[in-house]
This record gives structure tokens, sequence and C-alpha cells, in this order.
């Protein structure tokens, strides 16, 4: 049946009209999938930088083209004109010339050709000469012959090619001669041009002109066709040395940033908005003279985010504030990226990206945020509860509480731990009770019962003693006074006597607030006679103060009360509620029957100290106290070492609504310590019990940016700041410095000298206007030691920390006794000569005796008919006149104190070394070969120093300086 | 049609020897041609060159077994081209798909491998569901529906083994997810029933680090060498078993009559 | 519409969602009243309800946020698609039923004596349907980027983590079983009977065409494991598990700090302790003997009974090699309900648990 | 799909329409079949293209063919810096007026030279070839003298060396004004 097999299941026009429908979609897909395969978000942004530069190039074109010198490019064109006019007129001998010169041209290929073809016969014969000869072969000796010959045309071709040459050069010599040398003309134009014709080539490149090259530049970028020579594309670094931890493997970075970010590296786009702007500080950073040149370093090590992503919200950018993220949702439709472990960093906590390469140094440079954090973090004692590294081996933060009987009573103690800042508003001790998770009625009665037990148990666990009572009775004013001039104020505070909060340099010690009612005048006493009695490891220093001045200051301190409203006092005793408290402890630890055995056996008291004990562990006194019974009890809190690398998922956010990110936990949880145990239902031991620490928001960034620098990731010893023998002196020092906080009273190290306000205030009480007071204040300030190392030698430095005397008559400020161990010393010693890159430790002294006219030279100068010097120096026992205030120091000193080569700098220009000081300007550095007088030594100002610098040397006595 | 018809350019291509050395029968519209148009080709000629009409019908087949195969052919060709941009070790995998996705030219190739893949799952389902509906299992296609079932496996691994290719979060848990199971195979697997009871003295032979879960990932943990097995696995492997278990598939659906009808 | 949320969230709770599942789906296959669900009709009313429910679905943050993670798209499709085609095949199958019940052929068999030639129909149609896909591929890779997330670390398990989704069925039968039954025997035993299928299945007819009145037995229990045990668990574990594999209503937020309790018993502890009020004896097979007697009298007593009785002709047809087989591979898949209901009736964790061998049940 | 069966089987002998070609050409301009096959062409075209253009990476880690070679104070008058010699292929040279980037390849046999200082000459270690500080070959099988990088100054005042770009020496390119850089 033929006919059946004809036959069509389907109508072959319908599936005809189904297939080109199908072909058309499928030909549109594709055309699609092309397009969106090609039309990424960077070309835009790509697009938008080039019409950037181009209105910037133009500008520029526009200025340079103003610039040029249009005399001069005047004068080049008139000679060249010049040239011109002359090839015209002498015609006939340029022909002659051009003439020879084409002549010599054929020599010159010609020898050339030729001795390269005879250099080309050398080689090779000389070569077999060497094979035969290597053989013993018997044709080695007429090979060489044949060799020597070849040499002899090769010499003479040389020769002829180099009198070709000499010839060009005479025919080049004689044209320029004749017409003038249009070569250099045309360079010189060039030269004089050359920004123009730069910047012209530049304005082509990324705006170009003409039909032609615009249709390229389309072209060019178009889909499937970018692959040759495109002008919009990926820009990318490769980073070898900078790894990325893709857990356990690490691979290079790639960074893409710049794809879109074009100008991050360029000057000239400060003003432009992003992506677009140049980077801050291109000195510090992308430069490629910079230390973090951005094809070594990149960006992502410091910023974050996908390093290979060329989208906004690929790359995981991070909004710095609720502003930038209103703008961003509106121009990028900005949402957390998903699956990103290390979105960027918001820019306030930037400088947390230091660290992992900047390790082991006190301060980063210009990482100003990130040091003011660490201060703090050092000052309110977070590694007392925190594991953190690089915090090890500190003294803990707060005082020890072993003596304290000694020093105050439990009625002051137990509001004290109930609410600090009641007592004193700026202390560092933070607040545990009266929180967001222990307000209700029943948390207080549960807390005052708590800190009922913990004071017990303090004041139960004391070393038994006392101090003696008080030889006499003190005069407060004259206290006052010596508190303000004696130096107290560089580490403390007082707020009656503050202006503006104090800087955090004169919070190292504690706030003096309150004192009077918090410890015992006996105490007082004694601690300011010789802290180290009470507490060897105190940082507080002996001011070697008199018996007197010791009664004095204990006076005036006893006047300075608590704020009005504050009472001292214990909360009333609960037994039952405590015998519960004692039980629930208990229970978490025993059997219900051992408990209710152990409850029977023991005292009220008993029972208050165990209480006491056990708070005393739960909420971590001794992180930062010193405590009977909890000498190597571990820390209590999370270890902080890897906090910036931990998994946003492991933070607990509760109930509470902020964005989850590292940051804004940790900032969340310093605001609130508690606030995480909102809307959980948790028993007491359950709780959150980080305390609430007084910081500024402020402070609380740079906090959180320390803490975010705190990573996992190791960075590779390439991309590593590391330390050489001379900055890890300095670091041991600024380390040392940073304990002792030498750099509130001294200028050091470029920071420093906080004492001064507090000088300055002084001085303005004194009735000087307030500008006059702030430029005595320098003066009458501890001195400025950056230099010391250069100043001063190693051996009386040495001498000097051990036990100081006094230097500067006019100052009532007193260099304190740290008593420094040795090595302390020597670690400090380092750190000065290093500082001032002078020789560590000892130097030859000037050749002595010195000339016997010299040093009468130097004494003429130094004489009242000269520069008057011991007018205000002190010289061993003679004094000179005046009140003290306006003395200088004892110039007998000089010979075991002084460096010689820092006199002579000193004498040259005291204001360069020690802008401010008293000692005045002999000598003009402005025009210092005329300032000196002319009749000593001929007038030659650098012997007359020198001079004055020998007799100086000549003064005193060997040791008179210790 | 008195006028000498013109003839269209494409009916001269037609004429021409090009066009006649490449297909060796006039123009598919009788019975002669339609025949040997599919005889002469060498892709065509799988299918035999009459069917049942039921059997053509969309309703009764739902196409599934053909878009199992047009699947299986696109998995093919986008996988070889995501080859040239994939390297399978721990360093690069991850990066590379982030490449492919962000900056290689029509790394949209890795979407459609991905979503082909999952295509292909449910396709190679539904076919299943169609032939057992049908009752095309039945004598005289048993052997060809166990061959199915097979290839359904191997639809399943070769999807398995291509999930852990991008060595991210997601692929790396799900096979480690997946390959747990092994773990507890009976006797082979070092958690399973019976494994405790295969030891020497104190040594026990089956441990983590010699049971059927390792011999799947090369390691006792999805690590760089499971990596590099579940590729080459991906890759090669189970692709070649399974065209070989196709060619024969489709041969007997030929050999079993054709698509299933009643009899 | 918070209670309709509510209401769904509490329905596709494990044990409520099963359960309704086993009624709705012997009820449709079974009773007479409900033959109208294989109309057009019928399905048109169904897709229409399931694609509003979908779109209502998608207005709610956490729904949106699991249906189009994009490796869950295609679960979606998924769903729709093998209702689709159990919809179709029976529906094709009752109009073919009619049909032999009144004495017809089925419509195939129309059609089938008539042999069509496949240049063009069905290469051209073969093109079509390839050119279809294509396009469907590429407007799926355009819209729905393939998912790549962070890069792979062992040391830190995301939670939850999952089995790519076509065996998250099995994952799913991990809550109920240990991984040696559930990821080893009954995949297993998945493989083998359906290999096992055209040598046990006794029936002649049906072979073909589309029916089900012909080959009522086979088609519900392959559907029962096929949609059943397999699409639905799969469904349960894409959309129903969340962190810590707990379930989720499909409009609850994956709440990593969620507690469910977990107090599983098993049945040697309730037989021991609390029904005789004894200690556990120490020996595993005094322990562990009434379970190993249950669970072998389950898969000997129950054919032997079944073969007497309910099944006699099928055992008459079969003989008693392939008998069994077919009664061993349905009591397996049967199994894994009956554990299911145990675990949510009696908290039941193991019929026997012999964790010194790994051998748990 | 509710076809009655005998229907569908009644229509069968459809209009024996071809499967493309003359039958429907002669219907006019437009037919469903010439827009199937020109769509269908155009899109295996494009994917053809697309395919071909899939060979060409948009990334690269080779070390990039551009690079900052430093600030031109840091060159000293005379003498040939090897500092990028490794990393990228070049030799820096100064001489009293020019500074000039030089391929450290040599033009015999690809050879990289070295910069003999005491002899103040360029030594192919291969097979002898001899280059003055002008990379001038003056002895040794080498034909020509080496190649020169595109060398130019950046905004910033940096040389920047261009290796896509290559200036020979008989071609008289190295006078062109991107051959050096004026110093």
């Amino acid at each position: 049946m033929p006919a059946k097999n004809e036959e069509y299941a389907r109508s072959v026009p319908l599936l005809n009209m189904v297939f080109a429908l199908c072909s058309l979609g499928l030909l549109l897909g594709t055309l699609w999938m092309v397009w969106d395969d090609y039309y990424r978000s960077w070309r835009p942004v790509q697009r938008q930088f080039q019409a950037l530069t181009a209105k910037h190039t133009e500008e520029a074109l526009r200025q340079a083209e103003q610039a040029v010198n249009q005399e001069e490019l005047k004068k080049i064109q008139e000679e060249l004109q010049a040239v011109e006019t002359r090839s015209k007129e002498k015609r006939k001998q340029l022909d002659e010339l051009n003439e020879k010169r084409k002549r010599n041209t054929v020599r010159v290929y010609i020898t050339d050709t030729n001795f390269k073809n005879t250099k080309s016969v050398f080689d090779a014969v000389r070569f077999a000469y060497e094979e035969l000869a290597h053989q013993h072969s018997p044709r080695a000796a007429k090979k060489l012959e044949e060799l020597h010959e070849v040499q002899k045309k090769l010499t003479e071709y040389k020769l002829a090619n180099d009198q070709a040459l000499t010839e060009q050069a005479e025919i080049k010599k004689q044209t320029e001669a004749l017409v003038g040398d249009r070569a250099g003309l045309d360079m010189k134009r060039q030269d004089l041009l050359a920004a123009v014709d730069r910047l012209q080539k530049k304005l082509d490149a990324v705006a170009p002109k003409g039909l032609v090259m615009r249709a390229f530049e389309h072209v060019r970028n178009a889909p499937l066709l970018d692959f040759m020579a495109p002008d919009l594309k990926v820009q990318q670094v490769v980073l070898d040395n900078q790894n990325k931890d893709i857990n356990f493997v690490t691979i290079p970075r790639v960074d893409r940033c710049q794809t879109c970010h074009l100008g991050a590296d360029q000057a000239g786009y400060e003003n432009d908005p992003q992506p677009f702007t140049t980077h801050p500080q291109q000195e510090i950073y992308l430069a490629s003279k910079s230390p973090h040149p951005v094809d070594k370093v990149g960006c992502t090590v410091c910023h974050r985010g996908l390093d290979r992503a060329t989208d906004f919200l690929d790359a995981a950018h991070w909004p710095d504030s609720p502003e930038q993220q209103a703008q961003w949702v509106k121009s990028h439709d900005w949402h957390p990226k998903e699956h990103e472990t290390s979105p960027m960093l918001p820019s306030r906590f930037i400088e947390s990206s230091c660290l992992p390469c900047h390790q082991g140094v006190v301060h980063i440079p210009d990482a100003k945020k990130w040091n003011h954090g660490k201060d703090l973090v050092e000052r309110v004692g977070c590694y007392g509860c925190h594991k953190m590294k690089g915090f090890e081996g500190l003294r803990k933060a707060g005082p020890p509480l072993t003596r304290l009987t000694w020093k105050t009573d439990p009625q002051w103690a137990y509001p004290w731990i109930e609410n600090p800042p009641a007592f004193r508003p700026a202390t560092w001790m933070p607040r545990f009770f009266g929180l967001s998770n222990n307000s209700s009625p029943a948390d207080v009665a549960r807390t005052q019962q708590e800190i009922r037990g913990m004071v017990t148990y303090l004041f139960e666990k004391t070393e038994p003693g006392g101090f003696p009572k008080l030889p006499g009775t003190g005069d407060p004013p004259r206290g006052e006074k010596l508190v303000t001039s004696v130096g107290c104020l560089g580490c403390h505070a007082v707020a009656r006597l503050e202006k503006s909060p104090p800087s955090l340099r004169r919070r190292f010690g504690p706030n003096l607030d309150g004192i009077g009612s918090k410890a015992k005048p006996e105490w007082i006493y004694a601690w300011v006679k010789d802290p180290k009695a009470y507490f060897p490891e105190t940082r507080m220093p002996n001011m070697r103060l008199t018996d007197r001045e010791a009664l004095d200051i204990t006076a005036y301190l006893e006047t300075l009360k608590a704020p009005e409203g504050w009472k001292p006092g214990i909360a009333e005793a609960d037994p039952k509620l405590q015998d519960e408290l004692v039980k629930d402890q208990m229970r978490a630890r025993m059997m219900e029957e051992e408990v209710e055995a152990k409850m029977a056996s023991m005292s009220e008291h008993e029972k208050e100290l165990y209480l006491g004990q056990r708070m005393i562990t739960r909420y971590g006194c001794f992180g930062c106290h010193l405590i009977q019974g909890f000498e190597t009890t571990p820390p209590i809190g999370t270890e902080l070492s890897e906090e910036g690398s931990k998994e946003v998922d492991r933070l607990d956010f509760g109930f509470v609504h902020i964005p989850e990110t590292r940051q804004d936990w940790i900032t969340e949880k310093l605001k609130n310590p508690r606030i995480f145990d909102e809307g959980k239902v948790k028993s007491p031991d359950e709780k959150l019990k980080m305390p609430l620490f007084n910081l500024t928001p402020e402070e609380r960034e740079a906090v959180v940016t320390v803490i975010l620098s705190m990573v996992k990731e190791k960075p590779q010893m390439a991309s590593t700041y590391l330390l050489d023998s001379r900055h890890k002196a300095l670091e041991a020092g600024r380390r040392l410095v940073q304990e002792h906080n030498c750099q509130g009273c001294h200028l050091l190290d470029g920071e420093g000298q906080d004492i001064r306000v507090t000088i300055a205030r002084q001085l303005m009480e004194e009735g000087l206007g307030e500008e006059e007071a702030d430029s005595r204040a320098v003066a009458f300030s501890p001195p400025y030691i950056t230099g010391e190392g250069a100043r001063v030698r190693s051996d009386w430095l040495f001498r000097f920390l051990k036990d100081p005397t006094p230097i500067r008559p006019w100052l009532s400020v007193r260099m304190p006794t740290f008593g420094f161990t040795d090595e302390e010393n020597n670690t400090l010693l380092k750190y000065f000569t290093a500082l001032s890159q002078s020789d560590f430790p000892f130097e030859t002294p000037p050749v002595q005796p010195f000339p016997p006219a010299e040093i009468a030279a130097g004494k003429k100068l130094t004489s009242t008919d000269y520069f008057n010097c011991f007018s205000c120096h002190q010289q061993g026992a003679r004094k000179p006149e005046g009140d003290p205030s306006g003395w200088a120091p004892d110039l007998a000193l000089a010979r075991s104190r002084l460096r010689p080569a820092w006199i002579e700098d000193w004498i040259k220009d005291p204001q360069k070394l020690y802008p401010g000081t008293k000692m005045p300007s002999y000598f003009d550095p402005g025009s210092f070969e005329t300032s000196g007088p002319d009749d000593v030594l001929g007038g030659d100002e650098n012997k007359q120093i020198q001079a004055m610098r020998d007799y100086l040397l000549t003064l005193g006595s060997d040791r008179s300086g210790s | 049609m008195a006028d000498a018809p013109r003839k269209s350019l494409f009916t001269q291509f037609r004429e021409s020897q090009i066009w006649n050395s490449i297909f060796r029968h006039g123009p598919p519209d009788n019975t002669r041609n339609r025949s040997l148009a599919v005889l002469t080709n060498v892709f065509l000629h799988l299918h035999p060159v009459k069917v049942r009409k039921s059997g053509l019908r969309l309703k009764y087949t739902w196409c599934a077994g053909g878009t199992t195969f047009f699947l299986f052919l696109v998995e093919t060709v986008t996988g070889l081209l995501l080859m040239f941009y994939y390297r399978p070790t721990a360093e690069y995998a991850f990066s590379d798909i982030l490449d492919l996705r962000a900056q290689v030219p029509l790394g949209i190739m890795r979407e459609i491998h991905r979503w082909g893949a999952h295509a292909m799952v449910i396709a190679v389902w539904l076919h299943m569901l169609r032939v057992f509906m049908t009752g095309s299992y039945k004598p005289p296609r048993e052997f060809n529906w166990n061959i199915g079932v097979l290839l359904l496996v191997l639809t399943l691994l070769l999807s398995f083994t291509g999930y852990l290719l991008p060595w991210d979060q997601l692929a790396m848990w799900a096979v480690t997810v997946g390959s747990n199971m092994a773990r507890a195979t009976p006797f082979l697997g070092n958690e399973g029933p019976g494994a405790a009871l295969l030891k020497v003295g104190d040594i026990s032979l089956v441990t983590a680090g010699d049971d059927a879960r390792f011999a799947l990932l090369a390691g006792r943990f999805v690590g760089a060498a499971a990596l590099l097995r579940f590729y080459v696995l991906h890759c090669v492997g189970i692709p070649l078993v399974a065209a070989v278990l196709m060619a024969v598939h489709f041969w007997r659906v030929r050999k079993d009559g054709g698509i299933s009808g009643p009899l | 519409m918070q209670w309709f949320k509510s209401a769904v969230d509490w329905l596709c709770n494990p044990p409520i969602l099963f359960t309704l599942i086993f009624i709705v789906f012997f009820l449709a296959y079974l009773w007479k009243k409900l033959t109208w669900l294989w109309t057009p009709r019928a399905c048109v009313v169904i897709f229409l309800a399931g694609g509003l429910f979908v779109a209502y679905g998608l207005t709610d943050p956490n729904f949106r946020a699991i249906v189009t993670k994009p490796d869950n798209v295609p679960i979606v499709g998924m769903l729709f698609l093998t209702g689709f085609f159990s919809w179709l095949s029976m529906y094709l199958g009752t109009r073919n039923d009619a049909r032999i019940g009144k004495n017809l052929p089925p419509e195939e068999k129309l059609e089938s004596e008539i042999k069509i030639l496949v240049w063009p129909d069905l290469v051209y149609t073969e093109f079509l349907c390839m050119i279809l896909w294509s396009v469907l591929l590429i407007i799926w890779s355009i819209y729905l980027k393939a998912p790549i997330e962070e890069p792979a670390n062992p040391a830190k398990t995301p939670n939850p983590s999952k089995a790519p989704w076509y065996f998250l069925g099995l994952q799913e039968m991990l809550v109920y079983y240990d991984p040696w039954i559930a990821g080893v025997l009954l995949p297993g035993l998945i493989i083998v009977g359906l290999m096992a299928l055209p040598y046990i299945d006794p029936n002649k007819k049906g072979n073909g065409y589309y029916t089900f009145a012909e080959r009522k037995w086979e088609i519900l229990t392959f559907q029962f494991g096929y949609l059943v045990l397999w699409v639905m668990m799969i469904i349960t574990g894409t959309f129903f598990r969340g962190p810590n594999q707990n379930f989720f209503g499909p409009f609850e937020r994956w709440d990593v700090h969620k507690v469910v309790p977990l107090s599983n018993i098993n049945l040697s502890e309730v037989f021991w302790v609390k029904m005789l009020n004894l200690g556990l004896p120490g020996n595993w097979l005094v322990r562990e003997g009434l379970g190993i007697i249950l669970v072998l009298a389950y898969f000997t007593v129950i054919p032997m009974f079944l073969g007497r009785t309910l099944f006699k002709r099928f055992f008459e047809k079969m003989g008693m090699v392939r008998f069994q087989i077919l009664m061993f591979l349905l009591l397996c898949m049967v199994s894994l309900p009956i554990k299911m209901y145990l675990r949510w009736l009696f908290n039941m964790h193991y019929v026997v648990a012999i964790p010194e061998y790994f051998f748990n049940i | 799909m509710p076809d009655d069966p005998k229907a569908s089987a009644a229509r069968s002998p459809a209009p024996a329409a071809p499967a493309a070609g003359e039958g429907v050409t002669r219907r006019g301009f437009f037919s469903w079949i010439g827009v199937a096959w020109i769509s269908f062409s155009g899109a295996m075209g494009v994917a053809s293209v697309s395919t071909l253009r899939f060979f060409f990476p948009n990334v690269l880690f080779e070390p990039p063919q551009t690079f900052n070679a430093g600030f031109p104070e840091e060159y000293i008058p005379g003498q040939v810096d090897n500092r990028f010699k490794e990393s990228f292929g070049v030799f820096m040279v100064r001489d009293d007026s020019s500074i000039y980037a030089i391929k450290a390849v040599c033009t015999h046999l690809g050879c990289t030279p070295n910069w003999l200082e005491a002899e103040f000459k360029f030594k192919c270690p291969c097979h002898g070839s001899g280059f003055y500080i002008t990379g001038i070959n003056f002895e040794g099988p080498a034909p020509r003298p080496l190649e020169r990088y595109r060398i130019v100054l950046a905004d910033d005042g940096q040389i920047v060396v261009d290796k896509t770009k290559i200036y020979r020496e008989e071609k008289g390119e190295w006078k062109d004004p991107e051959a050096f850089i004026a110093a």
C-alpha cells in the first residue's frame, strides 16, 4: 500500500511556522545572551572615565599651551626659518655637500659590508685554527697564517670604515656650518612643545576625532569583536606577594578594582566623584614611589572585598555610613552580598588592615585611629579578660586589691563597685551593675547581695597591716600649688583644674577626683612619698617629695571629695536571698544533698564570703586587679586574637536588628555590652556579663578598629614590614616610653608634652594672656627630648635616668625617679641614640688639651663683652643673678653631659633643635657667615663656635655631672 | 508554466555537484527519497525509516527520552568548552569559576551547563515515568529498561560528580554529605554494619583510610584529591560509560520493535 | 493572611504532610468519586491553584528566599512537571480504560498499525524540540546565575549542609533510618527493584498504551514510591529542612537557634525498661531479641500470610521465588512509612539497636 | 488533545508539502521556512562566532606587557640596568642623551644576552654574538641589532615600557620619538 506510506502525520507548513518561530526565538535568545555576556557594569563606567579624562586633558592642554614660552618658540621658529632661507640662498654649496654625502653613504655602506663580511670570515677561520691547534694538526700553522692574513684585511677594512664615518661627520659639520643645525633646532622645538604634544596625544586617545576614528572606537569595543585592541577592558594587578587565604590553600590576589577605580593611582582626580577619585595620600599609598605601590600591594589586601570582582555588588562594597548606604541603595540597588566571607571594610575602620603587615610596633605610622585604639585597649585593660595577641605580659590594668584595708573601707567600696562613674565620672573602671539586663527589681536585689559578697571577700582577703598616722598637718593651698607644678598633672587629671577634657596621656594615672572620699590620708601620704612601697609594680614614679611637701599634697587631695549626692554605705543584708544565691551557685557544682549539707555547715559570714568568691569569679575582677586567691585564674573573656577573622555567624545577634557584620556587632557590644540579652529568658548565671566601659563614640570606633585588626590571615614575609636592628631598638624603647608615659611630660618622637596645657593654664592664672602663656609654656614645660640621643652622652644619661638631678633650675616640674632597672635603662639609651641616629654608647671626646689661644677666645666669647652666657647659665656653684626662673642649665655639666658635636649645633641654631627655647640665637642661620663678631678668631663663625665648645668642655671637673 | 521557470538560487545550489555529493538523493518529497534521507545520514539513521504513528504522538512520548539525549549533547559541548577555563585544583578551581562568571567571554556556558544538568535529571525521571506508565518495560523490552535504569543512575552520578567542581561551600558540603553515606556501606564502610567484624587481632581492616568512601574520595575527607577524581569521572569516566550504554539503549529500541505501542 | 501562612506551615510538618499525602494519594487513585481529577478541567484548576499559591508565596520573604535559591528553582519546575505528567498519564489511562470497558481498543491501537516515515515528521519534531530546549536553556541561564558560594572550607560546615537536590530524598530518609539503610541499602534496593521490575511484574496487560484499570497495582506501587517517597521527600528535604536539619514551614524564618526537643527511644528500652521494668540486658542479642524477631517476622510472616490471602492470585501466577522477591522489595518500601510513623507517634529511634556493630534498624 | 483518533487518522493524508524549498518560495516574498532558515542560520552564526570569541580570554595572568620602570633619575648614564631582565626581559640603558629599553632577546636564535660590564658589551651565551651598548651587533652570528621596546613617560614622570611595540634599527625606527626618551 504505497499510498499509505506517503502519509504525513503532521502538517508540514505548520511545522515550518513553528520552526520559524522557534528559530526566531533562538536567534533573539542567542543575541540576548551575547549582549548579556558583553554588557558588564564596568563598561559604562570606563566610558564615563574617558569623558572625564578628556575633560581634564582638554583643560590641561589649554594650560600647557598657555605655559609654552612663546618668545622662545618664536625664536626657534625664526631660526628655523633662517635655516630655510639660508639653504635656499646657498643652494649651490648645499647641493655639492649633498652630492658628497650621497657618495659618502655608498662608501660607508661598502666599507661596513666589507668589514662585516671579513669579520665573519675571520671568526670562521679563527674557529678552524683553534680546532686544528687543539688537535695538534700539522695544518694548524698554515691556518694561523691565513688567520693573520684575514686579520690584516680586517684591520684595513676597519680603518676604511672609520675614515668613511669620519668623513660623514665632517660633511654633517660642514652642512651645519653652512646653513645651521636644523636637527638641533627641531629637537629644541620638540622639547618646548613636549607637554603639549603629550597631552594632545592623550586627548586623541580618550576622545578620538573624526568619523573614522570615532567609528573605530565603537567597533574595537563591540560585542564579539572586542578581543582586538579594545580600549575598554578589565584592569588588573596580579599580586604574587599578597596571598588570599581560601581555606588551607593560598592564591595570589588578582585585584581588578582599577577596572572602575581608574583614577585611583593618578593625580588629578582628587575632586571627581567615586569611583574615579584619586586615592588620598598618594605619598603613602598606590603611587609607585610610596611604600604601598599599587602593583605590589594592590587594593583588597587592605580594603578587603572580592579581589576578582568587576561589579559593584559582586565586589562586596560596604557603606561607611547610613547616608552612604541610602545613596548606594539608590544608585546601585545595594544590599549585603551573600556568601562573601570578606566584605569590604567600611572606610572608618580601614586602619585595622595595617596590623597584619606592621607587626611588633608600638604605634603604626600614620594610623592615628588604630594607635589611639591601641592606647585605649591598654588603658581600659581589655586584655585582662580577653586574651589578645600583642598584649601579652602587660601589667594588670587596675590597682592590686591585696592591701585594700590599708587604703580604704567597705563603705566606699560597695557603692564604687555598684556604680563607679557615679563616684568618679571619668574613671576607667567599667560598670557591671544597673545595666540593661540586670536592672529589674529582682536583679537589683540579687546584685546587691552579690556586691556585698564581693566587698566582704575583698576586705577579708587582705594583707594585715597599714600605714602610721600622719606626722603633721599640711596646707591645702600649698598642696594644690605642688600638684599643679611638680608634674602630677602629666599623668593625672583633676576635674576642677581642667578647662577642656584631658588628653589620653593625662588619663594615664587615675583621675584624682573624689580621692579624699576614697583613700585614707595615711595611705595618700605614704603613697605619694614612695609608691613602690605599697605596690612594687606600680608605674607611679617617686617624685622625691619632702615630708612637708607630701603632707601638703595629702592635705590638698583630702579636699577632693566625692560629687554631691554620692553616699558611702552598704546595702542591707538579706540572708534569705543570699542563701538562695549561694545555693544556686552550689547546685551548679554539686548534688542537692551535698548542697544542703554544706549550707548547714556554713555561717552567714562564710556564705557571704563564698558568694563573693563566686561573683569575683563570674565577673572576672581579677582580670584587672590582683586579688588573693585569684592569682593564677585564667581570664574569663573570649579570646580576641583572631576576632577580626571570626565568622560572622558565630556572633550571636540575638533579637537585635543591626547589620550583620563584625564591626557592627562589636560596636554595639561596646555601646551596650548586655544588649544581645534583649528579649531572652536567661538565668542569672547565663546572662552576659561584660561591663560597660566609659568610652566616647570616637574612642569606641578606635577600639573596634584595633579588635578588627586582629586577624587570622598571615601575610607573606615579602609583604610585611620587617624591623631592622635600629627599628627594633626604637620599638623596645617606645614600649617603655609608653609604659611610663614619658610623653605625658616630654615631647618625644613627635608627640606628647600633654602637661603643657596645665602649665599654660598656670601661667594664665599668674596673669599672662592666653597666647603668651601658650608660647611661654614651652620654656616652662619639661624639655623636648626627641634629640636626646644626639644631645647627651650615654654614660651621663644612664646615670641621670637612675637618679635624676635638676638640670634646668627654672623648671618647677620635676623629673621623677622611675627606678628603671639597668636593662630598661639600656633599652632607653639605645632608643634615644637610635632615634637621633647617633652612636651608641660611647664616642671619642675631642682631643685635649685644647690650644690655649682657642680656650681664651672661647672664654672671651662667653664673657659679658660678647654673648654673656653666664648671665643665665649657672656654672657650678656660680649662680646667675635674678630669679631662678630666668636661669639656664649648668654649663659646668656640659663636659660630662653633652656631646661635643651637639654643643656646636646648639650654639649655631638653638631654635632649629628646640623650637621655642629660651636660648637666644647668636648666629643668624640666614646669614651665618656674617652674623658673628668680627674681631675674634678672624671673624670665622665656625671657629668661634668651636672655641666656645672647647671652652665649655674645660669647665667643671670630670665627674661633676653625677 | 509556459515561461521557463526561473530557478531560484537555492534550487541551483541544490542541483550543484557539491550538494549532490553530500546528499545522494533527490528532494525528500516521495517515499523513496524520504527513506533515503534517513538511511543515508549517519546521524539520522539512528532512526528506523518508519515508526508507528502512535509512537509519534507527543502526548505518548512526551519527548522525554529525546530531551534527555539532547541535554546530554548540550552538556558535552558546554562541558568541553568549560574545560578550557577550569583547572581542577584546590587553588584554582574556585577562582576559575569566579572568572567564568565575570570575565571569561561567554562564561554563561557555566549556567547553561548547570541548568542543563538539572534539566537532564528531571527529564530522565520523566522518561522513566513515561516508560513505566505505558508499560513499555514489559517484554520484549525488559533488557532495555535495565539499561535505562543504569543510565538513570549514571545521570545522577554525572550530576553528583559535577556538583563538586565549583569547589565552594555548597559543592564541598553537598558532596561531603552525599558521600558520607558510603561510610555506612555494610562491611565496606568503616561505619557500616559488619565492618567491626573485619579485623585481625587488634588491627581493623576497614577504617576511614581504606573504606568505600575513601575509594570514592581518595582521602578521608573531600579534598584536592577528591576534586581531581571527581573531575576525571565527570569529564571522562562516566560520560564514556554513558555513551556506550546509550548506544546500546538506542540500538535496542529499534531491535525491540521501535517505540512501544499496543500489540 | 497570617492565619493562612501559619496553617500552611503547620500542614507542612512532616507527620501531617505525609499523612495527608498518603490519604490524598490513595483516595485520588482509588476512590471512584475522585475520578474527576483526571479531567482537563481538574488539571487546570489544580495548576492554577498551585501557581497562585507559589505566586502568593513569593510575596513572603522567607518563602521567596528558599524557593528562588538558584538550585531550588528546578525543583519547583520538577514538582509541576511531575504533577502534570502524572496527571497526563492518568488522564490518557482513564480514557483508554473507558474505551476498554466498552470493549474498544485503546487509542494508541488506532494508530499503532499506521507506519509513518520518520522524515520529516519525527526528525522535524525532534529538531524543533532541540531548538525549543536551547531557547529555554539560554533564557534560563540569562535570568538565573549559577550559584557560587564561599570558597570550600573543610573547617566550617554550613548550616544546613545538604546533598545535591536529587539526593535530598535519601538525606530525608536519614532522619528515620541509619545511613547504611537510608544511604546504601534503600538506594541499592531502588535500583535493584527498578531493574527487577520487568521480571516480577506478572501482568501482561497494558504494554504500549496508557491504562490504569488494567495495571492498578503496578501503578499504585510505582507512583507511591516515585511521587510520595521520592519526589515528596525531595520537596521536604529541600524546602522544609533548615538549619540543624530542623523542620521549617515554607513561611517560617530559618532561625539557626531554633530548638526542637529530640528525645527518641529504642524499642529495647520500651520493652525492657518501660514494660518489664527491668534494666537493659548486657548481651545485645538478648537485649535486641524482640526487635530482631519483629524484623524477621516482618519479612517472613507477612509474605507468607499475604501469599495465602490477599495476594494469593499473584503468588500462584508468579511462583515462590518471584513472589518472595516482590514481597521483599514491597516490604522494604513500606518499611519507610512504617518507620516514619513509629518515629512520629512513639518517638521510636531504633527497632533494633546494636550500636556495637553499627547495626541499627 | 481531545482529538478523536478516527478523525486524525482520516485527516492524515496531509497536503504533500515538501520539507523545504521551491514549493514555498513560489508563494511570494514572505515564507515561514525562509524566516526559519535565515534566523536559524543567524543564530548558529552568532553561536559559532561566540564560540570563537570564547577562545580569546579577557584577562591574562602573564606578566603584564606594559610595566612601570621607575623614574629617569634612577638610571645612571652609561650603565645598563639589569633589574627588569628577569621579570620582563628588558635591559634598561641610559646613555648621554637618552634612555631606551632593549629587548633581551638575541637576534640570532633567541637566547638571552648578558651585559658584560668589564668588556662593555652584550654577549650572547649561545653563539657568542656581541652587541654594543646601543644594541648594534658587531661580532658573532647575530644578523641585526637587538630590538628596542616602546618607552614613554607617564603623567607622573615615570618611565613606562610597552612591550607590545618593537623598534628595529635596520628599519630606521630607532629615531621614532617613542623608541627612546630624552634624558
